[in-house]
Protein backbone atom coordinates (compact mmCIF):
# COMPACT_ATOMS: atom_id res chain seq x y z
CA UNK A 1 0.00 0.00 0.00
CA UNK A 2 1.37 3.87 -0.79
CA UNK A 3 0.68 6.40 1.38
CA UNK A 4 1.34 9.85 1.41
CA UNK A 5 3.75 10.92 4.79
CA UNK A 6 4.22 14.77 5.65
CA UNK A 7 6.12 16.72 8.46
CA UNK A 8 6.65 19.89 9.99
CA UNK A 9 8.40 21.72 12.18
CA UNK A 10 11.54 19.85 13.52
CA UNK A 11 10.38 16.59 12.28
CA UNK A 12 10.27 18.07 8.67
CA UNK A 13 13.50 19.27 9.80
CA UNK A 14 15.44 16.12 11.01
CA UNK A 15 14.17 14.35 7.77
CA UNK A 16 15.25 17.11 5.54
CA UNK A 17 12.14 16.45 3.46
CA UNK A 18 8.41 17.80 4.19
CA UNK A 19 6.93 14.71 2.34
CA UNK A 20 7.26 11.45 0.65
CA UNK A 21 5.36 8.84 -1.06
CA UNK A 22 6.02 5.20 0.95
CA UNK A 23 5.37 1.55 -0.15
CA UNK A 24 4.15 0.06 3.22
CA UNK A 25 5.38 -3.26 3.89
CA UNK A 26 2.76 -5.87 4.60
CA UNK A 27 2.63 -6.08 8.84
CA UNK A 28 2.16 -2.25 9.78
CA UNK A 29 -1.29 -1.77 11.04
CA UNK A 30 -0.38 0.80 13.48
CA UNK A 31 0.96 4.34 13.56
CA UNK A 32 3.39 2.91 16.11
CA UNK A 33 4.39 0.07 13.52
CA UNK A 34 4.74 2.96 11.15
CA UNK A 35 7.48 4.72 13.33
CA UNK A 36 9.26 1.61 14.35
CA UNK A 37 9.40 1.18 10.48
CA UNK A 38 10.56 4.32 9.63
CA UNK A 39 13.70 3.93 11.98
CA UNK A 40 15.11 1.57 10.61
CA UNK A 41 15.43 3.54 7.29
CA UNK A 42 18.29 5.70 8.18
CA UNK A 43 19.37 7.76 10.97
CA UNK A 44 17.61 10.97 10.28
CA UNK A 45 14.80 9.08 10.77
CA UNK A 46 16.01 7.57 13.93
CA UNK A 47 16.66 11.47 15.18
CA UNK A 48 13.21 12.56 14.52
CA UNK A 49 11.48 10.10 16.87
CA UNK A 50 14.50 9.35 19.14
CA UNK A 51 12.12 10.22 21.62
CA UNK A 52 9.18 7.88 22.33
CA UNK A 53 5.76 9.63 22.77
CA UNK A 54 6.62 13.08 21.84
CA UNK A 55 6.02 12.93 17.79
CA UNK A 56 2.24 12.90 17.61
CA UNK A 57 0.49 12.00 14.51
CA UNK A 58 -2.73 12.59 12.68
CA UNK A 59 -4.76 10.41 9.63
CA UNK A 60 -6.09 12.10 7.42
CA UNK A 61 -6.34 15.45 9.20
CA UNK A 62 -7.14 14.05 12.39
CA UNK A 63 -5.21 13.64 15.70
CA UNK A 64 -4.26 10.05 16.76
CA UNK A 65 -2.92 7.82 19.28
CA UNK A 66 0.05 5.27 18.65
CA UNK A 67 -2.32 2.22 18.56
CA UNK A 68 -4.58 3.75 15.75
CA UNK A 69 -5.39 1.69 12.96
CA UNK A 70 -3.35 2.94 9.68
CA UNK A 71 -5.95 1.19 7.23
CA UNK A 72 -6.68 2.54 4.44
CA UNK A 73 -5.48 6.18 5.35
CA UNK A 74 -4.38 8.44 2.44
CA UNK A 75 -2.24 10.88 4.25
CA UNK A 76 0.09 9.93 7.54
CA UNK A 77 1.29 13.28 9.21
CA UNK A 78 3.98 13.28 11.89
CA UNK A 79 4.87 16.71 14.11
CA UNK A 80 5.64 18.09 17.32
CA UNK A 81 3.50 19.20 20.29
CA UNK A 82 1.70 22.29 18.40
CA UNK A 83 2.46 25.83 19.91
CA UNK A 84 0.26 27.88 18.23
CA UNK A 85 -2.29 30.20 19.69
CA UNK B 1 -24.54 28.64 14.30
CA UNK B 2 -21.92 28.11 11.76
CA UNK B 3 -18.22 28.83 13.18
CA UNK B 4 -16.27 30.93 10.85
CA UNK B 5 -13.01 29.74 10.73
CA UNK B 6 -9.98 31.37 8.95
CA UNK B 7 -6.43 30.21 8.35
CA UNK B 8 -4.80 32.84 6.71
CA UNK B 9 -0.93 35.09 6.34
CA UNK B 10 -3.07 38.37 6.12
CA UNK B 11 -3.98 40.24 9.44
CA UNK B 12 -7.60 40.75 10.39
CA UNK B 13 -9.69 43.40 11.73
CA UNK B 14 -11.38 42.63 15.42
CA UNK B 15 -14.36 45.36 14.75
CA UNK B 16 -14.75 43.50 11.06
CA UNK B 17 -15.29 40.51 12.73
CA UNK B 18 -17.65 41.68 15.97
CA UNK B 19 -19.16 42.97 13.33
CA UNK B 20 -20.13 40.10 10.90
CA UNK B 21 -21.56 37.98 14.11
CA UNK B 22 -23.40 41.06 15.49
CA UNK B 23 -25.00 42.67 12.64
CA UNK B 24 -29.00 43.15 12.56
CA UNK B 25 -29.18 41.05 15.36
CA UNK B 26 -30.92 42.11 18.54
CA UNK B 27 -30.48 39.27 20.33
CA UNK B 28 -27.16 39.03 21.54
CA UNK B 29 -26.16 40.59 24.63
CA UNK B 30 -22.38 39.46 24.94
CA UNK B 31 -19.68 39.58 22.84
CA UNK B 32 -16.51 38.42 23.76
CA UNK B 33 -13.03 38.72 22.03
CA UNK B 34 -9.53 37.30 22.53
CA UNK B 35 -6.25 38.82 20.83
CA UNK B 36 -3.36 36.94 20.75
CA UNK B 37 0.00 38.98 19.78
CA UNK B 38 3.77 38.38 19.26
CA UNK B 39 5.85 39.19 21.72
CA UNK B 40 9.21 41.08 21.66
CA UNK B 41 10.29 38.78 24.44
CA UNK B 42 12.26 41.99 26.35
CA UNK B 43 13.80 42.61 22.67
CA UNK B 44 15.32 39.54 22.14
CA UNK B 45 12.83 38.14 19.21
CA UNK B 46 12.83 39.91 15.65
CA UNK B 47 9.58 38.05 14.55
CA UNK B 48 7.72 34.55 14.95
CA UNK B 49 7.47 32.43 12.08
CA UNK B 50 4.04 30.26 12.37
CA UNK B 51 4.82 26.86 9.79
CA UNK B 52 0.83 25.06 10.08
CA UNK B 53 -0.59 22.28 8.20
CA UNK B 54 -2.65 23.83 5.71
CA UNK B 55 -5.85 21.35 5.32
CA UNK B 56 -6.10 20.15 9.32
CA UNK B 57 -5.60 23.87 10.42
CA UNK B 58 -8.79 24.43 9.30
CA UNK B 59 -10.34 21.27 9.78
CA UNK B 60 -9.01 21.37 13.93
CA UNK B 61 -10.37 24.66 14.35
CA UNK B 62 -14.21 23.74 12.77
CA UNK B 63 -13.67 20.80 15.78
CA UNK B 64 -12.95 22.68 18.75
CA UNK B 65 -15.59 25.65 17.49
CA UNK B 66 -18.24 22.78 17.10
CA UNK B 67 -16.80 21.49 20.63
CA UNK B 68 -17.58 24.73 22.17
CA UNK B 69 -20.89 25.69 20.58
CA UNK B 70 -22.17 21.96 21.26
CA UNK B 71 -21.21 23.41 25.14
CA UNK B 72 -22.48 26.64 25.40
CA UNK B 73 -25.27 28.96 23.81
CA UNK B 74 -23.66 30.23 21.27
CA UNK B 75 -25.34 32.76 18.45
CA UNK B 76 -21.96 33.34 16.95
CA UNK B 77 -17.94 32.32 17.02
CA UNK B 78 -14.94 33.63 14.70
CA UNK B 79 -11.87 32.00 15.13
CA UNK B 80 -9.24 33.18 12.75
CA UNK B 81 -5.04 32.08 12.94
CA UNK B 82 -2.35 33.58 10.97
CA UNK B 83 0.47 31.85 10.09
CA UNK B 84 4.08 33.40 8.11
CA UNK B 85 6.29 35.74 9.42
CA UNK B 86 4.47 37.70 11.86
CA UNK B 87 6.53 41.12 14.22
CA UNK B 88 6.41 41.49 17.58
CA UNK B 89 3.03 43.80 18.13
CA UNK B 90 1.29 41.90 15.34
CA UNK B 91 -1.89 39.82 15.40
CA UNK B 92 -1.64 36.35 15.84
CA UNK B 93 -4.51 34.58 16.46
CA UNK B 94 -8.84 35.71 16.89
CA UNK B 95 -11.21 34.15 18.81
CA UNK B 96 -14.66 35.91 18.92
CA UNK B 97 -17.82 34.43 20.73
CA UNK B 98 -21.47 35.50 21.20
CA UNK B 99 -24.05 34.83 22.94
CA UNK B 100 -27.07 36.20 25.04
CA UNK B 101 -25.15 35.89 28.67
CA UNK B 102 -21.42 37.07 29.42
CA UNK B 103 -21.00 33.97 31.04
CA UNK B 104 -20.83 31.49 27.93
CA UNK B 105 -19.42 33.86 26.04
CA UNK B 106 -16.28 34.66 27.95
CA UNK B 107 -15.95 30.82 29.27
CA UNK B 108 -16.55 29.42 25.41
CA UNK B 109 -13.82 31.82 24.49
CA UNK B 110 -11.20 31.10 27.29
CA UNK B 111 -12.37 26.86 26.30
CA UNK B 112 -11.70 27.59 22.80
CA UNK B 113 -8.11 29.34 23.23
CA UNK B 114 -7.28 26.88 25.62
CA UNK B 115 -7.77 24.19 23.30
CA UNK B 116 -6.63 25.69 19.58
CA UNK B 117 -3.02 25.82 21.83
CA UNK B 118 -3.09 22.28 22.30
CA UNK B 119 -4.83 20.88 19.32
CA UNK B 120 -4.42 22.86 16.29
CA UNK B 121 -1.29 22.43 14.06
CA UNK B 122 0.81 25.36 14.42
CA UNK B 123 4.33 25.43 15.27
CA UNK B 124 6.35 28.60 16.25
CA UNK B 125 9.59 29.23 15.54
CA UNK B 126 11.90 32.62 17.37
CA UNK B 127 13.62 35.11 14.41
CA UNK B 128 16.03 36.81 16.76
CA UNK B 129 16.85 39.99 16.45
CA UNK B 130 20.95 39.64 16.12
CA UNK B 131 19.97 37.94 12.22
CA UNK B 132 20.08 34.49 13.80
CA UNK B 133 17.16 31.75 13.54
CA UNK B 134 16.73 30.68 16.70
CA UNK B 135 14.62 27.32 18.18
CA UNK B 136 11.16 26.22 17.90
CA UNK B 137 8.77 26.90 20.58
CA UNK B 138 8.58 23.92 23.11
CA UNK B 139 4.85 23.39 24.08
CA UNK B 140 3.89 24.54 27.69
CA UNK B 141 2.70 22.09 30.16
CA UNK B 142 0.60 24.96 31.22
CA UNK B 143 -0.90 24.89 28.17
CA UNK B 144 -1.87 21.25 28.16
CA UNK B 145 -3.25 21.79 31.77
CA UNK B 146 -4.95 24.85 30.80
CA UNK B 147 -6.79 22.63 28.21
CA UNK B 148 -7.67 19.84 30.85
CA UNK B 149 -9.82 22.41 33.28
CA UNK B 150 -12.50 21.77 30.46
CA UNK B 151 -12.56 18.14 30.46
CA UNK B 152 -15.19 18.11 33.14
CA UNK B 153 -18.84 19.55 32.40
CA UNK B 154 -19.30 22.97 31.71
CA UNK B 155 -19.84 25.04 34.71
CA UNK B 156 -22.56 27.71 32.74
CA UNK C 1 -0.76 51.53 33.88
CA UNK C 2 -4.22 53.83 34.40
CA UNK C 3 -6.78 52.71 33.12
CA UNK C 4 -9.29 54.56 31.26
CA UNK C 5 -12.45 54.90 32.65
CA UNK C 6 -15.10 56.57 30.02
CA UNK C 7 -18.96 57.19 31.43
CA UNK C 8 -20.89 58.77 28.18
CA UNK C 9 -23.99 58.74 25.61
CA UNK C 10 -22.11 58.19 23.20
CA UNK C 11 -21.35 54.64 21.07
CA UNK C 12 -17.76 53.51 21.44
CA UNK C 13 -15.38 51.82 18.98
CA UNK C 14 -13.93 48.46 20.21
CA UNK C 15 -11.35 48.47 17.78
CA UNK C 16 -9.76 51.70 18.74
CA UNK C 17 -10.23 51.13 21.93
CA UNK C 18 -8.07 48.27 21.73
CA UNK C 19 -5.41 49.91 19.62
CA UNK C 20 -5.37 53.08 22.07
CA UNK C 21 -4.02 50.01 24.82
CA UNK C 22 -1.94 48.04 22.57
CA UNK C 23 -0.49 50.77 20.05
CA UNK C 24 3.92 50.83 19.65
CA UNK C 25 3.91 48.30 22.26
CA UNK C 26 5.61 45.03 21.96
CA UNK C 27 5.19 43.20 24.91
CA UNK C 28 1.61 42.61 24.85
CA UNK C 29 1.03 38.93 24.10
CA UNK C 30 -3.08 39.00 25.14
CA UNK C 31 -5.96 41.27 24.78
CA UNK C 32 -9.40 40.42 25.60
CA UNK C 33 -12.66 42.26 24.74
CA UNK C 34 -15.53 42.25 26.38
CA UNK C 35 -18.83 44.53 24.74
CA UNK C 36 -22.48 43.94 26.47
CA UNK C 37 -25.17 44.70 24.34
CA UNK C 38 -29.15 45.55 24.51
CA UNK C 39 -30.97 42.66 23.61
CA UNK C 40 -34.83 42.85 22.61
CA UNK C 41 -35.40 40.36 25.01
CA UNK C 42 -37.60 38.13 22.16
CA UNK C 43 -39.04 40.87 20.83
CA UNK C 44 -40.57 42.46 23.51
CA UNK C 45 -38.51 45.65 24.12
CA UNK C 46 -38.00 48.98 22.39
CA UNK C 47 -35.13 50.29 24.63
CA UNK C 48 -33.40 50.22 27.87
CA UNK C 49 -32.73 53.52 29.86
CA UNK C 50 -29.62 53.90 31.51
CA UNK C 51 -29.80 56.08 34.50
CA UNK C 52 -26.49 57.04 36.26
CA UNK C 53 -24.69 58.90 39.34
CA UNK C 54 -22.79 60.85 37.50
CA UNK C 55 -19.48 61.30 39.37
CA UNK C 56 -19.96 58.55 41.83
CA UNK C 57 -20.12 56.18 38.28
CA UNK C 58 -16.35 57.26 37.14
CA UNK C 59 -15.14 56.97 40.41
CA UNK C 60 -16.48 53.09 41.03
CA UNK C 61 -15.60 52.43 37.88
CA UNK C 62 -12.08 53.87 38.49
CA UNK C 63 -11.97 51.82 42.14
CA UNK C 64 -13.16 48.64 40.28
CA UNK C 65 -10.27 48.69 37.42
CA UNK C 66 -7.82 49.81 40.16
CA UNK C 67 -8.42 46.27 41.74
CA UNK C 68 -8.18 44.51 38.71
CA UNK C 69 -5.19 46.10 37.62
CA UNK C 70 -3.67 44.94 42.02
CA UNK C 71 -4.55 41.52 40.92
CA UNK C 72 -3.39 41.09 37.41
CA UNK C 73 0.08 42.08 35.48
CA UNK C 74 -1.91 44.09 33.62
CA UNK C 75 -0.65 46.25 31.14
CA UNK C 76 -3.96 48.07 30.20
CA UNK C 77 -7.35 48.42 31.19
CA UNK C 78 -10.27 50.27 29.47
CA UNK C 79 -13.92 50.53 30.80
CA UNK C 80 -16.59 52.27 28.78
CA UNK C 81 -20.25 52.30 30.49
CA UNK C 82 -23.13 54.51 28.35
CA UNK C 83 -25.84 55.96 29.85
CA UNK C 84 -29.74 57.03 28.54
CA UNK C 85 -31.15 55.55 25.91
CA UNK C 86 -30.00 52.28 24.18
CA UNK C 87 -31.88 50.23 21.60
CA UNK C 88 -31.42 46.81 20.83
CA UNK C 89 -28.22 45.73 18.70
CA UNK C 90 -26.27 48.71 20.59
CA UNK C 91 -23.49 48.74 23.06
CA UNK C 92 -23.80 49.21 26.29
CA UNK C 93 -20.81 48.42 27.98
CA UNK C 94 -17.03 47.74 27.23
CA UNK C 95 -14.45 46.30 28.96
CA UNK C 96 -10.50 45.77 27.46
CA UNK C 97 -7.74 44.09 29.17
CA UNK C 98 -3.98 43.89 27.87
CA UNK C 99 -1.39 41.39 29.54
CA UNK C 100 1.46 39.27 28.44
CA UNK C 101 -0.55 36.38 28.83
CA UNK C 102 -4.03 35.60 28.19
CA UNK C 103 -5.06 33.96 31.69
CA UNK C 104 -4.66 37.39 33.17
CA UNK C 105 -6.64 39.03 30.47
CA UNK C 106 -9.50 36.69 30.65
CA UNK C 107 -9.75 36.75 33.97
CA UNK C 108 -9.31 40.15 34.18
CA UNK C 109 -11.88 41.20 32.17
CA UNK C 110 -14.30 38.75 33.67
CA UNK C 111 -13.62 40.20 37.18
CA UNK C 112 -14.29 43.70 35.74
CA UNK C 113 -17.56 42.79 34.09
CA UNK C 114 -18.58 40.77 37.30
CA UNK C 115 -17.94 43.34 39.49
CA UNK C 116 -19.45 46.73 37.99
CA UNK C 117 -22.12 44.42 37.72
CA UNK C 118 -23.29 44.91 41.43
CA UNK C 119 -21.04 47.92 42.07
CA UNK C 120 -21.51 50.55 39.52
CA UNK C 121 -23.98 52.58 39.99
CA UNK C 122 -26.32 52.36 36.94
CA UNK C 123 -29.80 51.77 36.54
CA UNK C 124 -31.75 50.10 34.20
CA UNK C 125 -35.57 50.89 32.58
CA UNK C 126 -37.26 48.91 30.16
CA UNK C 127 -39.41 50.48 27.16
CA UNK C 128 -42.01 48.47 25.76
CA UNK C 129 -42.96 47.65 22.09
CA UNK C 130 -46.24 49.26 22.77
CA UNK C 131 -44.88 52.42 23.73
CA UNK C 132 -45.05 51.83 27.83
CA UNK C 133 -43.07 52.65 29.89
CA UNK C 134 -41.70 49.40 31.84
CA UNK C 135 -40.39 48.50 34.98
CA UNK C 136 -37.01 49.00 36.13
CA UNK C 137 -35.10 45.54 36.22
CA UNK C 138 -33.91 43.59 39.05
CA UNK C 139 -30.53 42.95 40.29
CA UNK C 140 -29.91 39.61 40.06
CA UNK C 141 -28.84 37.31 42.53
CA UNK C 142 -26.53 35.28 40.25
CA UNK C 143 -24.68 38.89 39.29
CA UNK C 144 -23.95 38.57 43.36
CA UNK C 145 -22.62 35.70 43.42
CA UNK C 146 -20.82 35.90 40.24
CA UNK C 147 -18.91 39.05 41.90
CA UNK C 148 -18.53 36.90 45.04
CA UNK C 149 -16.46 34.18 43.35
CA UNK C 150 -13.77 36.82 43.48
CA UNK C 151 -13.76 37.29 46.87
CA UNK C 152 -10.73 34.39 47.19
CA UNK C 153 -6.71 34.58 45.79
CA UNK C 154 -6.80 35.33 42.23
CA UNK C 155 -5.96 31.81 40.43
CA UNK C 156 -3.63 33.71 38.25
CA UNK D 1 -25.74 70.12 60.05
CA UNK D 2 -26.81 70.88 56.22
CA UNK D 3 -26.50 67.54 53.76
CA UNK D 4 -27.16 67.24 50.05
CA UNK D 5 -29.52 63.94 49.36
CA UNK D 6 -29.58 62.82 46.16
CA UNK D 7 -31.72 59.90 45.25
CA UNK D 8 -32.18 57.27 42.04
CA UNK D 9 -34.02 55.02 39.88
CA UNK D 10 -37.22 54.02 41.72
CA UNK D 11 -36.19 55.47 45.38
CA UNK D 12 -35.93 59.12 43.01
CA UNK D 13 -39.22 58.35 41.63
CA UNK D 14 -41.48 57.35 45.24
CA UNK D 15 -39.71 60.34 47.06
CA UNK D 16 -40.45 62.48 44.12
CA UNK D 17 -37.13 64.62 43.12
CA UNK D 18 -33.88 63.83 42.21
CA UNK D 19 -32.52 65.58 45.03
CA UNK D 20 -32.63 67.80 48.04
CA UNK D 21 -30.80 69.66 51.01
CA UNK D 22 -31.81 69.22 54.41
CA UNK D 23 -30.90 70.19 57.61
CA UNK D 24 -29.76 67.53 59.91
CA UNK D 25 -31.37 67.39 63.46
CA UNK D 26 -28.58 66.37 65.80
CA UNK D 27 -28.29 62.92 67.25
CA UNK D 28 -28.29 61.48 63.31
CA UNK D 29 -25.19 60.03 63.55
CA UNK D 30 -24.84 57.25 61.01
CA UNK D 31 -26.60 56.00 57.43
CA UNK D 32 -29.02 54.26 59.33
CA UNK D 33 -30.47 57.04 61.67
CA UNK D 34 -30.78 59.14 58.58
CA UNK D 35 -33.09 56.92 57.20
CA UNK D 36 -35.44 56.65 60.12
CA UNK D 37 -35.40 60.17 60.19
CA UNK D 38 -36.96 60.42 56.88
CA UNK D 39 -39.02 58.00 56.99
CA UNK D 40 -40.84 60.30 59.60
CA UNK D 41 -40.79 63.15 57.21
CA UNK D 42 -43.92 61.52 54.67
CA UNK D 43 -45.62 58.54 53.47
CA UNK D 44 -43.48 59.04 49.74
CA UNK D 45 -40.15 58.75 52.04
CA UNK D 46 -41.80 55.22 53.94
CA UNK D 47 -42.69 54.18 50.26
CA UNK D 48 -39.04 54.72 49.42
CA UNK D 49 -37.49 52.86 52.35
CA UNK D 50 -40.45 50.45 52.85
CA UNK D 51 -38.23 47.12 52.66
CA UNK D 52 -35.37 47.62 54.91
CA UNK D 53 -32.11 46.47 53.42
CA UNK D 54 -33.17 47.07 50.02
CA UNK D 55 -32.16 50.45 49.54
CA UNK D 56 -28.34 50.98 49.14
CA UNK D 57 -26.14 54.34 50.26
CA UNK D 58 -23.47 56.32 49.17
CA UNK D 59 -21.52 59.19 51.20
CA UNK D 60 -19.55 61.18 48.82
CA UNK D 61 -19.77 58.92 45.86
CA UNK D 62 -18.27 55.68 47.73
CA UNK D 63 -20.76 53.10 48.32
CA UNK D 64 -21.17 52.77 52.30
CA UNK D 65 -23.58 50.42 54.80
CA UNK D 66 -26.44 51.06 56.90
CA UNK D 67 -24.12 51.32 60.21
CA UNK D 68 -21.91 54.51 58.51
CA UNK D 69 -20.93 57.41 60.41
CA UNK D 70 -22.37 60.93 58.52
CA UNK D 71 -19.29 62.59 59.40
CA UNK D 72 -18.84 65.96 57.59
CA UNK D 73 -20.54 64.00 54.66
CA UNK D 74 -21.06 66.44 51.67
CA UNK D 75 -23.48 64.67 49.46
CA UNK D 76 -24.89 61.17 50.67
CA UNK D 77 -26.84 59.13 47.60
CA UNK D 78 -29.58 56.28 47.86
CA UNK D 79 -30.65 54.15 44.88
CA UNK D 80 -31.99 50.64 44.52
CA UNK D 81 -29.31 47.17 43.76
CA UNK D 82 -27.39 48.35 40.48
CA UNK D 83 -28.19 46.98 37.23
CA UNK D 84 -25.70 48.42 35.08
CA UNK D 85 -23.55 46.23 32.79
Amino acid sequence: MTVKLVYFAWVRERIGKPEEEVDLPSGIATVADLVRWLKTRGEEYEYAFENEGVVRAAINHTHVKPDAAIGTAREIAFFPPMTGG
Amino acid sequence: MTPTIHVQAEDFDVAAEIAALSRGRRDIGAVTTFTGLCRDEGGRLAALELEHYAGMAEAELARVAGEAAARWPLQGATVIHRFGKIRPGENIVLVVTASAHRRAAFEAAEFLMDYLKTRAPFWKREHLLDGSTGTWVEAKDTDDAAAERWSGTPSA
